[in-house]
C-alpha cells in the first residue's frame, strides 16, 4: 500500500543557485564575493538586447561545511541556461585561483548548458581557464567536488570541467554530457539521437547511468541534505591530482572503452554489468538503485 | 410501391463492393486505399473516429490517399480535427463539409483553411451535441473507427480508450451505415466485447496500437506559484463553502494545481471527505496523490490517459473497469454525467469579456470546444437537488420561493489575469466575434456563455457573479478580479470596494490566504517522477514527460 | 599551409611523424639535436573517446619519462565527435582526461605548445589546443565555438544581423582574430619566416607564471572584464578567509 | 531593453535590518529583484530593465500598489526582467520585501 508522497522542503532540481548554496552549507555561513550589489553584469548581452542578471548567473564565495572552511560556486541554470559567459566564467576562475592560494576545497554546483553563444569566444576561453585553474588547485592539494542535479544539467564545457573535478555527486535528474541531444540530432539526424525521447536522453546522460559506468562517485536524492552528506564523505577522501591519478584514470577509461565498445544502449551496458532487470533501472527509487548499483564500474578515485 | 429499405440495400452494396478486398471481414492494410474507394460514395457523411485523445490514424491516412476524382465532397462529421490527414482530405478535395467539435493541435491550420474557403463549415459543437446530431440529422453513412483488437467475427475490444466508439457505432450501424474498424491486432478471442461483431462490417489489422495523445498529463514541474494561489482560492473560497463533492475539472495547470493541493492544503483545511469525492474526469495523473490519500470515491472517465492503465486497473474501487480489469471509458455517458450529475465545472479559457463570455478562439487559432461548453453550462433539465446546487440557486434568485427555485450548477472560470507572452485574459471584445464576422457565421464560437458562468477565480481574487444584481455590477465584479490588465485597471474603485464588502469579490486576504504562502512545496507532487512514485510505480509516464 | 609543409618547416632536420585516422603522432628533431614530441588532431577529424584516450596515453607516457621534452600539438580538427555512443560512454571524461594529462605533463616539466593551423571547435578545441601552456596559430586557422548559421538558429537572429554585430565585437563570432583578441591564442606565427626558428624562440622563452590569457584578453580588448573580475574574486575570497 | 524608473513615497518602512536581499532569476517570464536599504525610510525607488517593451503603464500600477501595500520604505529596488507577467512581478516584489525584513532565512 503506497502512501502519500511528501516532498522534502527544497528540491535541488527546482531550487535556485542561491537556495541551493543556502541549504547546502552551514546555515548563514555563506559570504559571497562580487555579489549582485556590485552589478558586474555581462557587458555583451546588451548587444543582443537580452536582459542581464546582476550576478551573471554565477555565485561564488566562501562558507563553512560542518565547520570546515570551503569555497563554493553555483551556476544559476535558469538564467541563460546556466551558460558560461565572460563574467560568469571569470568568477569561477578567480575562486579556483584562490583555492590554490589558500589550499581550500571547492564545491561547484553545476547547472549549465555550456558556453553562452552570445559571448562564445569569451565563454570558451573561460572554460579553458577554469580547467587550468581547477587542475592547478588540485595539484596544490585542494579537492574540487562537482554537484550535478540542476535543470540545465552539466553540458558542453561544463561536462569537461566536471571531468576535471576530484569527485562528482549526481542525482537522477543530473545529466552530464558534452554534446547535448538537440545538437547531436541537428548534426547527425534523428536516427542518431531522438532528442525528444526523454527517457533515452536520461539513460544516455543521466545520473544513474553516469554513476553506473563510474562517471560519478556518489548518487543521491534530489535534496540539499543528501548532497551535503555525500559531499562531506567525498571530502574525506583523497583529491590529489598527479601522474599516478591520471595513469589510474587512463586504465579506468581504457577498461570502460574495452568493456562497452560495442554496447549500443545504456540498457545493454547495465545488463553487462550484471543487472538482471536492466530496463527497470530508471524507475527505481534511490535506495533500491544504490543497492543494485554495487556492481557498477568503480570510479576508484581515479579522476 | 415505395421501397422502404433503400438504406439497407445501399449498405449491402457497399459491403459487396468491399468484400472483394476482404477475406471474411478482414481487409489487409495494404488494400485499404482501394477498399475505401470501393465502399465510399461521393457526398457521403463520414465519421472518421478521433477525438482529443484516440485516433483512427491508419484509416485517416488511407482516406487522405483516395482518389478525389472518384471520392469527393464528403461531409465529415467527427469529434476531432487532430491529425494532419484530417485536414489533408479537405485540401485534396476528398471532403468538403465539416461538422466537428475539437481541433486543438490543428487550430492554426484549420483557421487558415476556413478563411481560405477550403472547408465548408457546418458548426463547431460540443461533444455531446455532435453525438446528439448523429442520431437526428448528421447520421454517418460510413464510420471509420479504432479499437485495440478484434476477433474474426468483428467483435471489438476498445480497451481503456473506448471513448466515442460505442456512440459512433450505435448511430451508424443501426441506421444502415457501414462500420470499418482499424485494430491493433486480430486475436482469437477479445479480452472483453466492447462492440458486438454484428455492428462491424470490416476490420483492418494495423499491426500497431492506434495513436493516443497524452492530453491530460500536466507536468507538476510547470505549475507556477500564481497557479497555486488560484488553486488555494478555489479550494478555500469555493469548494469548501459550497461543499463541492461532485465535479469536473478542465485540463489546465490551475486545476492540476487544485488536484495536487488536495492532499496537502486541502488536508490542512480538514476537507477530506467533504469535497471532491465524485468525479467526471479523465484519469488525470495529477489526481494520483489525492486518490492515494483517500480523497476520491469514484471517477467516471471520458477516455483513458497514456501510462495510467495499470494504475487504473489496480484501483477498481475508484474507476469503472470491465471484466478484463481495464478501464471502460465512454465519452457520451461521461459528458452526460458531467452535465447532469456534477455540481461544479472549473476550467480555463484564453479570453473573457466584460459579460463573462469566454472563448478559446483567437483570430489565428480555432481550437474548437471539446466538452467545455457542455460541462460549463447550467442544465435546465436538472431536477435533483444537492446542497451546492441549492445554495448557488439561492444566491442567484434570492426572491424566488425556495420550492420553485432552480438551483445553479457552479461554472467557474479560473486563470491568471495574463497568459503566455503577457496576453491579457480579459478583453473588451472576444476575438470570436471578429472570426464570426470574417467567416460570416450566424453564431460566434463562444465556449462558455456569460450567463452560465457563476464564478471567476484569478490571482487577485474570486468574483461571485451569482450575487451581481445588474450588468453594471457584473462588469465591475469582473474588472475587480482582472488584475493589471487594461480591463482591471479601468475599474470603478468605489464600486469594486462595495462589491468586496458584500462578498461579491473576495480577495486572498478576505479568505485568510497569504499570497506568499503559495509555494511549490505545497504541491503533493512536484514532478512527473513524484507522480510515478506516488502511484507505487503503477503510473508509467510516456517518454516525453520523463526526466529520469 | 599543409601539415607536411608545417612539419618540414618546423623540423628541417627531419621528423618521424605519422598520421593515422586523424591523429598525428611522432617526434621532430630540433636543430640542436634534441627532439620534440608531436601529437595532435589533424585532417579535420572529430575527437572522440578513442582518439582522446590514445593521445592522453601518449602524453602520460611522455610525462612519466620526466625528461622535459617539449610537446607540440598541431591542431586542425572538427569539434568533439557528436554521437550517441561517445556520450553514452562518457565523452566528457575522456576529453577532460586528455586536458588534464596535457596540464600535468606541463607541470612535470614538459612545455606544451599548441599549434592551430586549421579548424577546431567546441569541446575538441578545449581538450587539445586550449589545454596547452602556450597556443600559437598560423594565419588561415579558423577556430570556432559555433558557426554563425547555427548561432542564427539558436539566437533567432538573421545571419545578416549576426554578421553586422560580429563587426562590433570579437566576443562571439568564429575566427582566428577574435580568439586572439579574447586571449585564447597567445600569438600568431609568421608563415613566411622560419617556423623552426619561431619554435626555438618559443621553447627558449621562460615559462610564464600562471595563466595569463585573461590579461591578454583585457590588453587586446576582446575580454574587457574577465581578468579584473577573476582577480577581484580571488582577493575578496582571500580577505574573507 | 526598456528602462523604467520610479520614485515613490513609501508609507511603510521596510522591516528588519538587512542591508540587501535578492529574489528571483532572470528567465523567460521571470525576473530578479534586488533590494538595497539605502534610502530615507519614507522613500522607495524602483529601476527596471525589461525585455518586454510597452508595458510602462502596467509597471507603474504594479509598483504603486506594492509600495502602498508592502513595507518598502527605504528601499532602492532594481529589477532585471525577462518578460514576467504582472502577477509574477507583484509576487517577487512581495517576496523581496519579506526577505529583506528577515521574516524568512
Amino acid at each position: 500500500m503506497s502512501t502519500v508522497f511528501e516532498p522534502e522542503a527544497l528540491s535541488w532540481y527546482e531550487g535556485s543557485a542561491r537556495q541551493r548554496i543556502a541549504a547546502l552549507v552551514d546555515p548563514g555561513s555563506f559570504r559571497e564575493a562580487v555579489g549582485p550589489e556590485e552589478r558586474e553584469t555581462s557587458p555583451h548581452l546588451a548587444l543582443f538586447d537580452l536582459p542581464e542578471q546582476f550576478d551573471d548567473g554565477m555565485i561564488v564565495g566562501r562558507a563553512t561545511l560542518d565547520g570546515a572552511r570551503i569555497l563554493v560556486a553555483a551556476q544559476e541554470g535558469r538564467f541563460m541556461g546556466g551558460a558560461v559567459g565572460e563574467v560568469h566564467g571569470a568568477k569561477l576562475v578567480g575562486l579556483l585561483r584562490a583555492a590554490k592560494a589558500l589550499g581550500l576545497d571547492v564545491l561547484i554546483l553545476f547547472d549549465t548548458g555550456g558556453v553562452r553563444l552570445q559571448e562564445a569566444n569569451a565563454g570558451e576561453t573561460a572554460i579553458a581557464e577554469i580547467m587550468r585553474a581547477l587542475v592547478e588547485a588540485r595539484c596544490a592539494g585542494a579537492r574540487v567536488v562537482g554537484l550535478v542535479g540542476g535543470r540545465s544539467g552539466c553540458y558542453g564545457g561544463g561536462g569537461l570541467i566536471a571531468g576535471c573535478c576530484s569527485a562528482l555527486v549526481v542525482t537522477e535528474q543530473g545529466r552530464i554530457s558534452v554534446t547535448g541531444p538537440e545538437v547531436i540530432e541537428t548534426n547527425r539526424g534523428v536516427e542518431e539521437f531522438d532528442a525528444r525521447d526523454r527517457a533515452l536522453v536520461w539513460r544516455t546522460m543521466g545520473g544513474k547511468h553516469r554513476y553506473l559506468i563510474g562517471g560519478a562517485d556518489r548518487f543521491v536524492d534530489d535534496s540539499p541534505g543528501a548532497f551535503r552528506n555525500a559531499v562531506c564523505e567525498v571530502l574525506k577522501g583523497p583529491g590529489r591530482l598527479d601522474l599516478e591519478t591520471l595513469d589510474a584514470e587512463q586504465a579506468r577509461l581504457e577498461g570502460r572503452l574495452a568493456r562497452f565498445r560495442t554496447a549500443g544502449d545504456a540498457v545493454a551496458i547495465w545488463s553487462s554489468l550484471g543487472i538482471d532487470d536492466a530496463p527497470a533501472v530508471p524507475g527505481l527509487s534511490t535506495r533500491a538503485f544504490r543497492a543494485l548499483a554495487v556492481c557498477r564500474e568503480n570510479a576508484d578515485d581515479a579522476r | 410501391m415505395r421501397d422502404w429499405a433503400t438504406q439497407k440495400a445501399a449498405r449491402a452494396a457497399r459491403i459487396a463492393a468491399g468484400a472483394s478486398f476482404a477475406r471474411g471481414k478482414v481487409v489487409q492494410a495494404a488494400d485499404l486505399v482501394p477498399f475505401l474507394g470501393a465502399v465510399l460514395r461521393p457526398g457521403d457523411r463520414v465519421c472518421l473516429e478521433g477525438d482529443n485523445q484516440k485516433q483512427a490514424d491508419l484509416l485517416a491516412d488511407a482516406l487522405a490517399e483516395v482518389d478525389p476524382g472518384v471520392i469527393h465532397d464528403l461531409h465529415m462529421v467527427q469529434s476531432g480535427i487532430v491529425l494532419p490527414s484530417h485536414l489533408d482530405v479537405f485540401e485534396k478535395g476528398i471532403a468538403r463539409r465539416l461538422d466537428y467539435s475539437y481541433s486543438g493541435p490543428q487550430a492554426a491550420r484549420i483557421a487558415r483553411m476556413l478563411y481560405g474557403g477550403q472547408i465548408a463549415l457546418g458548426a463547431v459543437h460540443t461533444y455531446l451535441e455532435l453525438f446528439a446530431r448523429y442520431f437526428i440529422d448528421l447520421t454517418p453513412q460510413v464510420a471509420l473507427i479504432a479499437a485495440v483488437s478484434a476477433d474474426r467475427d468483428g467483435n471489438l475490444y476498445t480497451g481503456p480508450n473506448t471513448e466515442d466508439t460505442p456512440t459512433v457505432v450505435e448511430a451508424t450501424s443501426f441506421k444502415d451505415g457501414l462500420v470499418v474498424a482499424q485494430v491493433g491486432e486480430i486475436v482469437d478471442r477479445v479480452p472483453r466485447v466492447d462492440i458486438p461483431g454484428d455492428r462491424v462490417h470490416f476490420v483492418v489489422e494495423a499491426g500497431r496500437p492506434f495513436h493516443v495523445e497524452p492530453l491530460f498529463t500536466r507536468d507538476p514541474g510547470a505549475i507556477t506559484e500564481t497557479q497555486i494561489l488560484t488553486a488555494m482560492l478555489a479550494i478555500k473560497g469555493l469548494y469548501a463553502p459550497y461543499g463541492i463533492r461532485r465535479l469536473n475539472h478542465g485540463i489546465g495547470f490551475n486545476t492540476a494545481a487544485i488536484e495536487l493541493l488536495l492532499p496537502t492544503y486541502g488536508e490542512k483545511l480538514g476537507l477530506r471527505g467533504q469535497i471532491c469525492t465524485h468525479w467526471a474526469l479523465n484519469p488525470h495523473p495529477t489526481l494520483i496523490p489525492a486518490i492515494e490519500a483517500g480523497w476520491v470515491e469514484q471517477i467516471h472517465c471520458f477516455g483513458s490517459e497514456v501510462g495510467m492503465d495499470d494504475y487504473i486497473a489496480a484501483r477498481p474501487d475508484v474507476y469503472f473497469t470491465g471484466a478484463d480489469g481495464s478501464l471502460r471509458s465512454n465519452r457520451a455517458f461521461c459528458q452526460t454525467a458531467g452535465l447532469y450529475a456534477c455540481d461544479l465545472f472549473i476550467g480555463s479559457t484564453l479570453q473573457m469579456d466584460l459579460s463573462g463570455h469566454s472563448s478559446t478562439v483567437t483570430t489565428n487559432r480555432i481550437a474548437g470546444f471539446g466538452g467545455a461548453p457542455n460541462m460549463g453550462s447550467d442544465p435546465r433539465g436538472r431536477r435533483h437537488p444537492s446542497e451546492p446546487w441549492l445554495k448557488a440557486g439561492a444566491e442567484a434568485y434570492p426572491s424566488t420561493p425556495a420550492p420553485l427555485r432552480r438551483g445553479r450548477k457552479l461554472v467557474v472560470q479560473i486563470g491568471e489575469t495574463f497568459g503566455d507572452g503577457n496576453v491579457p485574459l480579459f478583453v473588451e471584445r472576444l476575438d470570436a466575434l471578429a472570426l464570426a464576422e470574417k467567416l460570416d457565421l450566424p453564431l460566434a464560437p463562444v465556449m462558455v456563455y456569460g450567463d452560465d458562468v457563476t464564478h471567476i477565480v484569478t490571482e487577485e481574487g474570486i468574483a461571485n457573479l451569482l450575487l451581481c444584481r445588474d450588468a453594471d455590477e457584473r462588469e465591475q465584479a469582473i474588472r475587480g478580479v482582472a488584475g493589471y490588465t487594461e480591463i482591471g485597471r479601468r475599474r470603478d474603485a468605489g464600486l469594486v470596494a462595495r462589491l468586496r464588502e458584500r462578498g461579491v469579490i473576495r480577495r486572498p486576504e478576505d479568505l485568510g490566504i497569504d499570497p506568499l504562502d503559495a509555494d511549490r512545496s505545497l504541491l503533493a507532487a512536484r514532478s512527473i517522477k513524484d507522480l510515478a512514485l506516488a502511484s507505487g510505480g503503477l503510473y508509467r509516464p510516456p517518454s516525453q514527460f520523463r526526466n529520469w | 599551409m599543409t601539415l607536411a609543409e608545417i612539419l618540414a618547416g618546423l623540423f628541417p632536420q627531419g621528423h618521424d611523424v605519422v598520421v593515422t585516422d586523424g591523429l598525428v603522432l611522432g617526434t621532430g628533431t630540433r636543430p640542436g639535436g634534441g627532439v620534440v614530441h608531436v601529437l595532435g588532431v589533424v585532417e579535420g577529424a572529430p575527437l572522440g573517446i578513442d582518439g582522446a584516450l590514445k593521445l592522453a596515453g601518449k602524453v602520460l607516457a611522455i610525462a612519466r619519462s620526466g625528461d622535459g621534452t617539449p610537446i607540440l600539438m598541431p591542431i586542425d580538427s572538427a569539434s568533439q565527435r557528436m554521437s550517441r555512443h561517445d556520450e553514452l560512454l562518457g565523452l566528457n571524461e575522456y576529453l577532460a582526461h586528455l586536458a588534464k594529462a596535457l596540464m600535468l605533463a606541463e607541470a612535470e616539466g614538459h612545455p606544451t605548445l599548441g599549434l592551430l593551423y586549421g579548424r577546431s571547435a567546441a569541446g575538441a578545441f578545449i581538450a587539445t589546443a586550449l589545454a596547452t601552456g602556450h597556443l600559437v596559430a598560423l594565419p588561415g586557422a579558423h577556430p570556432e565555438v559555433m558557426d554563425l548559421p547555427s548561432m542564427a538558429r539558436v539566437t533567432k537572429l538573421s545571419l545578416d544581423v549576426l554578421t553586422e554585430k560580429a563587426r562590433a565585437t570579437a566576443v562571439f563570432a568564429p575566427g582566428l582574430d577574435n580568439l586572439v583578441q579574447t586571449g585564447a591564442i597567445h600569438e600568431i606565427w609568421n608563415p613566411q619566416a622560419s617556423l623552426a626558428e619561431q619554435l626555438e624562440t618559443r621553447l627558449a622563452a621562460p615559462a610564464a607564471p600562471g595563466d595569463r590569457r585573461d590579461r591578454l584578453g583585457a590588453e587586446r580588448g576582446g575580454r574587457p572584464l574577465a581578468a579584473a573580475i577573476a582577480e577581484r574574486v580571488a582577493s575578496r575570497v582571500a580577505e574573507h578567509a | 531593453m526598456e528602462r523604467l524608473s520610479y520614485t515613490l513615497d513609501a508609507p511603510i518602512p521596510a522591516g528588519g535590518t538587512k542591508s540587501q536581499a535578492i529574489v528571483g532569476v532572470v528567465a523567460s517570464g521571470n525576473l530578479e529583484v534586488l533590494l538595497e536599504r539605502v534610502l530615507a525610510p519614507d522613500r522607495c525607488t524602483v529601476e527596471i530593465a525589461t525585455a518586454a517593451h510597452g508595458f510602462g503603464e502596467v509597471w507603474a500600477a504594479v509598483v504603486a500598489d506594492f509600495v502602498t501595500r508592502r513595507a518598502a520604505g527605504g528601499l532602492r529596488i532594481a529589477i532585471n526582467d525577462g518578460g514576467a507577467r504582472p502577477d509574477t512581478v507583484a509576487l517577487r516584489l512581495a517576496q523581496g520585501a519579506r526577505l529583506i525584513a528577515g521574516d524568512v532565512p
